[in-house]
C-alpha cells in the first residue's frame, strides 16, 4: 500500500496570518527566539495495494485540487513500500 | 492483525454456556441491583454486547433515572391545549401555528463534551439537537445558544469560550442555520463546568410530522448518513474510564465526537426529500448512545420486534467489535424505517446527494431486538427493557442547611453609590461588566442571515423568523436562565427565567404558546442538588400552567459539578411566540426623534442576586426578586395588541443591571439619545438598579401617548412616561442628574469580550 | 418573456433559496440547476450562491469547481454569459480559473458576519449596469475565508482595466487594496464576497441595494442600452 | 538559522471530514485508486541563528500552541542546520 504526502504551504509572498498568530503568541510560552512560523498542510493519502502510477496520480491530485497555484506551492513524497513480511 | 472471530464476540450461545463469568457491570456504571434486573429480565447473563447496551440505556442521561419522577409535573400540570401536536417523550415538541404550518423546538445541552473539547464538544452539541428536528419531519431553520463560563478573567475561559463560539459558529454557518440569539453569562460557578445548551428551531407541513416507530413486519431498517467509528464510545454512560473490552487492547478512553456539517446539511436535504416523497414510516436520529439508542426506542415504540445484521454497518475504524458500534457515537447518522417497496428508492435518493444509506435490518413480529454480528447471535432482549424500562429512582431531597443564612444576608443592605457621579460611574461600569457588555464579539460570529427570514437576530431580546413569506407569520423565541437567582430560591428562580423569557418573547409582539427547558444541576446524589431540581421543576410546571403554555419538551443535565461544589442550579427556558405578521414586530431602539420613553412595570427595591450585587460586591444573598405571572400575562396580552396595531416604536425587556442597563442598549442599537427624568420622589439608584420582574421599557410614536396609557390602564397596568427619545441629545441625558456622552457609553460597553480575552 | 436565472446547487450550498428569492423579487424567473447537471437548461444568467460546498473541505470551492455543472458554466462563459459567484460562489469561480486571483483566510483569524458598506467601482459588468458608478450599498459580509489576495501585477492589472467592481469602504477581511469583488476581462463574470441577496428586503435586509444586481443582469439581458454611468 | 518542522495530525480514530470530501471528490479527477486521505497542518518554524534548546523549545510549543492533544498527533522534524559557508 503506497502512501504519499503532499505538503502545501502558502507562497512566501502571501501573509500568512495564522502563522503570524503563532508567532505573536510564542512569548507567552516564554519562546523568544523564533523568527518566522509558516502554517501550511500535510495531505496524507493512501493509495490501494495494487494501485499503478502513484506518481503520476499524486501529480494530478496535487497540482489540481491540493494546491491552488495562485497561493501555494506543493511538494510530494512517495513513502517506499514497506518490504513484505516473510 | 486479524483477530479470530469466534473467540471473542460474547453471543448469546455463550452467555447460556458461561453463566458465571464475571462482568464489569460496575465499572460501566451499572448499581448491582440493576445488574441483577438485567439477568433476571434475559433469564441469563447479558452478552457484552446486551450489557454495553443495558449500561447506556439505563444511565442517567438516556433513561432520566433520576429526574422522571419529578418531570412527570410537566404532563400533569400541563394546560391542554389543541397547538400541541407532539409533547414530551419525542424527539421535540410539536406545536401548529395555523392550519398548515407547524414548528417543532427544543434546547439541549452539551456541557462537559465541551469542557474536554470546546470546539467539537459545541459542535456536536448543535448538530445533535438539529437532528431532533429533523427526526420530527421538519425542516431546521434556526439556531440559539445558551452559554455559560466561569469567570472571564480566568485563563481557562480564553480556552472554553473561544471554542466553544467557534463550534457552535462553524457547525451552524455551515449547515446553513441563522443563530437567532441566545445568551452568554459569566460566573466563576461554571469555572470546571460550563453549560452549552443548543436550541433548534424547525418547520413544517403539519402533515409531514413524522414518527419513531419501527412498525410493520417486513420493514426495512436503513442507516443513514456517516461511517461508524470509535466516537464517544461509553461517553454516554461513563464519560470516565470504563473499557468495555477486557483484552486491554486500543484506546480506553471515550474518543471526543467529532462534527461534520457537511453531512448533516446532506441528512436535512436526503432527510425531507423522502419524507416529502412518502417514503419514510419511521425516523429517528442518532445522538448520545448511536445505535443502541435509536434502535431499541424505535424498536420498543413499535408493534413488533426488529432484527439487525450489524456487520452491514457501514465502519470508519478497523476492529471494532459488535458492542463499539452499538455504542458508537459518530455524528450525523439518521435510522429509518422503510417499506421494502420502497427501500430502493431510498437508497437511490441518498446516493444521488453522496450521503451513505444502507439497509442494515427489518422489523420484525417477534417482540424481541435480536442483533446479529456475522451470523452469530450477540443481542437478544425485548426492546422495552433497554428504552422504557429502566430504573428510577425517588432520590434523597433536603433543603441546603446554608439557605436560611443566605436569606437574611441581603444585597438590599450594601453599601451603594450615592452621589450622581457614583451613579453615572455605575452605569458605565455596570454596561463594561462581562455579563452586561456587548456581545458581538461572539454574535459576529455566527451566521445571522441565512434563508432570509429573520427578522430579528441578536442583540433583541427575541429572536423573529418569517415562516411564509406570503402570510408574514412567523415566529418569536428567547432562551433564558438565571443561576443566581435560582440558587437563591430554586423555584422562584426558575419561574424567572420563565417569565423573562415569555417577557421576551412578548416583547417582540408575538403571543407565546410554548415552552422547551434544560435543566442544569449538579449531582442528583446530593439531596441538596436534588431540592433544588425539584424545586425548580414544580417552578417551571407551576408557571406553565398559570401561563397557559405547555413545556413540550427539554433536557436534563446533572453532574456539573467538580467534587463537591455543584455550578448554581441553572435552569434555562426557552419560550416560542406566534407573530400573525413579522412586519408587525416590535424592535429594539428608540424610534424615532421626539417618541416617548415610559416604563411598563412596576419598579420595588429588589437588588439581592442582581448584577450590581454581583458586580459591585461579589454578593450573591437574600431572596430573588418576586414573580407575578398574572402581571406577565397582562403584559405580553397588552403588547402582542399593541404591536397589531402599530402603537409602539420599539420595545425593550428589563433584566439583568434593570432600566439603566435597557436605557444602554436602548441608545447603543439606535442614533438617538434619550432623556430621561425618574419620577419624582424614587431613591435614582433603585430605580436604575433594580431587578424587579416584568417590567418593559417601550417607546410610543407621537400621538399615540393617550391610547397606550388607556390600553394600560384598562388592564391595571402600570405605565410611567419617563422621557423623550431626541437625535439632539447625545447619549443619555438624566435631568438633574447627570450625561453620559454615546461616545463615553460605546466605550465603556463595547468590545469588552474580546479585550477580556485578550485580543 | 422574463429573463431566467440558473442558481446552481451544490452539495453544501446553503443560499440557494435566497438567490432563487432575490431573482424572484427583482422579477426574473430563478430556475434551480445541479451540481451534477450537464447543460444550462437554458438559462439565461447564472447565479452561484453562498455556502460551504463539499464542507469547503481542502480550500472553499475547490471541490466544486470539478462539478460538471462547472465545465458547462464555463463554457457558457466564455460565450458571454453573465455569470455571479456570491461569497462561495466567488471562490469557486476563483478556483475555476474564471475570475482572478484567491480567497484566503481573513486576516483576523474568525469568521464575521457584519453590514458591509461597499462603492461600486463600474457599472460597465453586467451585474452592475444598472448602479452608478461610484454609488455606496450596503450588503451583509459574512465568511472566514474572504481575503481577496492576487500578485501585485494581476491587482494592478484590475485595476488599469476597471474590473475591481466592488470596494470595501470598511474593510472587513484584510483583503488586497479593499477588494470585495472583480470581474472577467468581457464584465459577464463577477464574484464578490459581501451577499446581495440577503439586501433584497426592508424586512430582513441592512438594505434592498441587492436588487440592483439582479435588475442589472436584467438589463444587460434586453440590451436596454447604455451602462446608467457610462457618461461619468 | 534552524529550521523546524511540526506536522500536526488528527489521531487516527478521530474522523477527518476534510479528508473524507477530498477522498470523494477524487473520482472526478479519474484517481479511483485511493483508500484513505488525511489533512492535517504542517507548521514551519524558523529559529533564530543563535536559538538554544531548539528541539525543547519546539516541543513546548507544538505541544501547547499547535496540537489540541484531546484529538491531535504532532511529530517534530528538527532540520540539520546547513553547514557553514567558508
Ligand atoms: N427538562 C425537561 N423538560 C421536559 N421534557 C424533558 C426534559 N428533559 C427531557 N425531556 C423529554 O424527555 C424525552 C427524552 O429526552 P432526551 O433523552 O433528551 O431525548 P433524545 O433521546 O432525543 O435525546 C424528550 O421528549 C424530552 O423532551
Ligand atoms: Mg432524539
Amino acid at each position: 500500500m503506497a502512501r504519499v504526502v503532499v505538503d502545501v504551504m502558502l507562497k512566501p509572498e502571501i501573509l500568512d496570518p495564522q502563522g503570524e498568530a503563532v508567532l505573536g503568541a510564542l512569548p507567552r510560552l516564554n519562546v523568544t527566539e523564533v523568527a518566522s512560523v509558516r502554517i501550511g498542510k500535510r495531505v496524507e493519502i493512501e493509495f490501494d495495494e495494487n494501485a499503478r502510477n502513484v506518481e503520476e496520480q499524486s501529480r494530478v491530485i496535487a497540482d489540481q485540487l491540493l494546491a491552488n497555484p495562485v497561493i501555494e506551492d506543493f511538494t510530494i513524497y512517495i513513502e517506499p513500500s514497506p518490504i513484505e513480511a516473510p | 492483525m486479524t483477530r479470530e472471530l469466534a473467540m471473542t464476540v460474547d453471543t448469546v450461545g455463550v452467555a447460556d454456556a458461561t453463566p458465571d463469568e464475571k462482568q464489569p457491570w460496575a465499572e460501566l456504571g451499572l448499581k448491582e441491583d440493576e445488574y441483577e434486573r438485567i439477568r433476571k429480565i434475559l433469564g441469563r447473563r447479558p452478552t457484552q454486547s446486551e450489557l454495553a447496551m443495558y449500561s447506556i440505556m439505563w444511565s442517567e442521561h438516556c433513561s432520566y433515572k433520576s429526574s422522571r419522577v419529578h418531570l412527570r409535573q410537566f404532563n400533569e400540570k400541563n394546560p391542554r391545549t389543541p397547538r400541541l401536536l407532539a409533547g414530551i417523550g419525542e424527539n421535540a415538541g410539536v406545536v401548529a401555528i395555523d392550519e398548515h404550518i407547524a414548528v417543532t423546538f427544543k434546547v439541549e445541552s452539551h456541557n462537559h463534551p465541551s469542557y474536554v473539547e470546546p470546539k467539537q464538544g459545541a459542535a456536536t452539541g448543535v448538530g445533535g439537537i438539529i437532528r431532533d428536528i429533523i427526526a420530527m419531519g421538519a425542516r431546521p431553520i434556526a439556531v440559539m445558544d445558551s452559554l455559560r463560563f466561569g469567570a472571564i478573567d480566568h485563563p481557562d475561559t480564553a480556552r472554553v469560550l473561544p471554542g466553544v463560539v467557534d463550534g457552535i459558529g462553524h457547525y451552524g454557518n455551515c449547515v446553513g442555520l441563522p443563530n437567532i440569539g441566545g445568551e452568554t453569562y459569566f460566573d466563576p460557578c461554571y469555572q470546571g463546568n460550563p453549560l452549552v445548551n443548543a436550541l433548534s428551531v424547525g418547520v413544517m407541513p403539519r402533515s409531514r410530522l413524522q414518527s419513531m416507530q419501527a412498525s410493520g413486519a417486513g420493514n426495512i431498517v436503513i442507516l443513514l448518513g456517516a461511517k461508524t467509528g470509535r466516537d464517544g464510545i461509553g461517553g454516554v454512560s461513563v464519560l470516565a474510564s470504563a473499557t468495555f473490552s477486557e483484552s486491554g487492547e486500543g484506546d480506553a478512553r471515550p474518543s471526543v465526537q467529532v462534527g461534520d456539517p457537511f453531512t448533516e446539511k446532506l441528512l436535512i436535504e436526503v432527510c425531507l426529500e423522502l419524507f416529502d416523497a412518502g417514503l419514510v414510516v419511521g425516523v429517528q436520529d442518532l445522538g448520545g448512545a448511536g445505535l443502541t439508542c435509536a434502535l431499541s426506542e424505535t424498536a420498543a415504540a413499535g408493534d413488533g420486534g426488529m432484527h439487525v445484521d450489524l456487520e452491514l454497518v457501514p465502519l470508519r475504524a478497523k476492529g471494532m467489535e459488535p458492542h463499539d458500534i452499538l455504542a458508537s457515537e459518530s455524528q450525523e447518522r439518521m435510522l429509518l424505517i422503510v417499506d421494502p417497496a420502497k427501500a430502493e428508492e431510498v437508497l437511490a435518493r441518498s446516493h444521488r446527494w453522496g450521503l451513505l444509506a444502507t439497509a442494515i435490518g427489518t422489523v420484525t413480529g417477534s417482540g424481541r431486538l435480536v442483533i446479529d454480528f456475522h451470523g452469530q447471535t450477540v443481542v437478544d432482549v425485548p426492546p422495552k427493557s433497554l428504552a422504557d424500562e429502566g430504573p428510577v429512582y425517588d432520590r434523597p431531597i433536603a433543603e441546603p442547611n446554608d439557605l436560611a443564612l443566605i436569606a437574611v444576608d441581603r444585597a438590599e443592605t450594601l453599601p451603594r453609590p450615592s452621589t450622581d457621579e457614583e451613579i453615572r460611574q455605575t452605569v458605565l461600569d455596570m454596561a463594561a461588566s462581562p455579563n452586561l457588555c456587548d456581545k458581538s464579539w461572539i454574535t459576529e460570529q455566527y451566521d445571522s442571515s441565512v434563508f432570509g427570514n429573520t427578522v430579528l437576530g441578536a442583540p433583541h431580546d427575541a429572536g423573529v423568523i418569517r415562516l411564509d413569506e406570503r402570510t408574514g407569520v412567523g415566529i418569536a423565541i428567547s432562551l433564558d436562565g438565571n443561576g443566581r437567582f435560582a440558587r437563591l430560591d430554586p423555584y422562584t428562580g426558575a419561574q424567572l427565567a420563565l417569565a423573562e423569557a415569555y417577557r421576551n418573547v412578548a416583547v417582540t409582539g408575538a403571543t407565546p404558546i410554548a415552552v422547551s427547558d434544560c435543566l442544569n444541576f449538579g449531582s442528583p446524589e446530593d439531596p441538596h442538588v436534588m431540592w433544588q431540581f425539584e424545586r425548580a421543576v414544580t417552578g417551571i410546571a407551576d408557571g406553565c400552567q398559570k401561563l397557559g403554555i405547555p413545556v413540550t419538551g427539554g433536557n436534563v443535565s446533572f453532574y456539573n459539578q467538580t467534587g463537591r461544589d455543584a455550578i448554581h442550579p441553572t435552569p434555562v427556558i426557552g419560550v416560542l411566540g406566534v407573530l400573525d405578521d413579522v412586519a408587525r414586530r416590535i424592535p429594539l431602539g428608540l424610534g424615532r426623534t421626539g417618541d416617548t420613553i415610559a416604563l411598563l412595570g412596576s419598579t420595588a427595591e429588589e437588588l439581592s442576586g442582581s448584577e450590581w450585587a454581583a458586580v459591585k460586591h461579589g454578593h450573591l444573598g437574600g431572596v430573588p426578586p418576586k414573580v407575578d405571572l398574572d402581571h406577565e400575562m397582562k403584559l405580553a396580552e397588552l403588547l402582542a395588541r399593541l404591536a397589531g396595531t402599530e402603537q409602539l416604536a420599539a420595545a425593550h425587556d428589563l433584566s439583568e443591571g434593570g432600566l439603566a442597563q435597557a436605557l444602554v442598549e436602548a441608545i447603543c442599537h439606535s442614533g438617538l439619545g434619550a432623556q430621561i427624568l425618574l419620577p419624582e420622589g424614587v431613591d435614582p439608584f433603585t430605580y436604575l438598579f433594580s431587578e424587579s420582574s416584568g417590567r418593559v421599557l417601550v417607546v410610543i410614536p407621537r400621538g399615540q401617548e393617550l391610547a397606550v396609557r388607556t390600553a394600560c390602564e384598562q388592564r391595571g397596568l402600570p405605565i410611567t412616561p419617563l422621557g423623550v427619545t431626541d437625535a439632539n441629545t447625545d447619549g443619555l441625558h438624566l435631568r438633574d442628574h447627570f450625561d453620559l456622552g454615546r461616545a463615553e457609553l460605546e466605550a465603556a460597553w463595547r468590545g469588552r469580550i474580546g479585550a477580556r480575552l485578550g485580543e | 418573456m422574463t429573463a431566467r436565472v440558473g442558481i446552481v446547487t451544490f452539495p453544501g450550498s446553503l443560499d440557494d433559496r435566497d438567490a432563487a428569492r432575490a431573482v424572484h423579487l427583482a422579477g426574473a424567473e430563478p430556475v434551480g440547476l445541479w451540481h451534477d447537471d450537464a447543460a444550462l437548461a437554458g438559462v439565461d444568467a447564472v447565479f452561484l450562491p453562498g455556502g460551504f460546498s463539499y464542507g469547503d473541505a481542502l480550500r472553499c470551492g475547490a471541490i466544486a469547481r470539478f462539478s460538471q455543472v462547472m465545465d458547462a458554466i464555463a463554457q457558457a462563459a466564455e460565450r458571454g454569459m453573465p455569470v455571479l459567484g456570491v461569497c462561495n460562489g466567488f471562490q469557486v469561480l476563483c478556483e475555476s480559473h474564471l475570475l482572478p486571483g484567491a480567497l484566503v483566510r481573513n486576516a483576523h483569524l474568525r469568521y464575521r458576519n457584519r453590514p458591509a458598506r461597499l462603492r461600486v467601482e463600474t457599472d460597465r459588468t453586467a451585474w452592475t449596469r444598472r448602479f452608478q458608478a461610484g454609488a455606496e450599498v450596503v450588503f451583509p459580509a459574512k465568511h472566514g475565508e474572504g481575503r481577496y489576495v492576487a500578485d501585485e501585477a494581476t491587482l494592478d492589472e484590475l485595476e488599469r482595466s476597471g474590473r475591481v467592481v466592488f470596494r470595501y469602504l470598511d474593510n472587513p477581511n484584510g483583503s488586497m487594496r479593499d477588494i470585495a469583488g472583480v470581474a472577467n476581462e468581457a464584465g459577464n463574470v463577477v464574484g464578490l464576497m459581501p451577499h446581495p441577496e440577503h439586501a433584497v428586503e426592508a424586512l430582513t435586509g441592512p438594505s434592498t441595494d441587492g436588487l440592483g444586481v439582479v435588475a442589472s443582469v436584467l438589463a444587460h439581458l434586453s440590451g436596454a442600452g447604455e451602462p446608467q454611468g457610462a457618461n461619468r
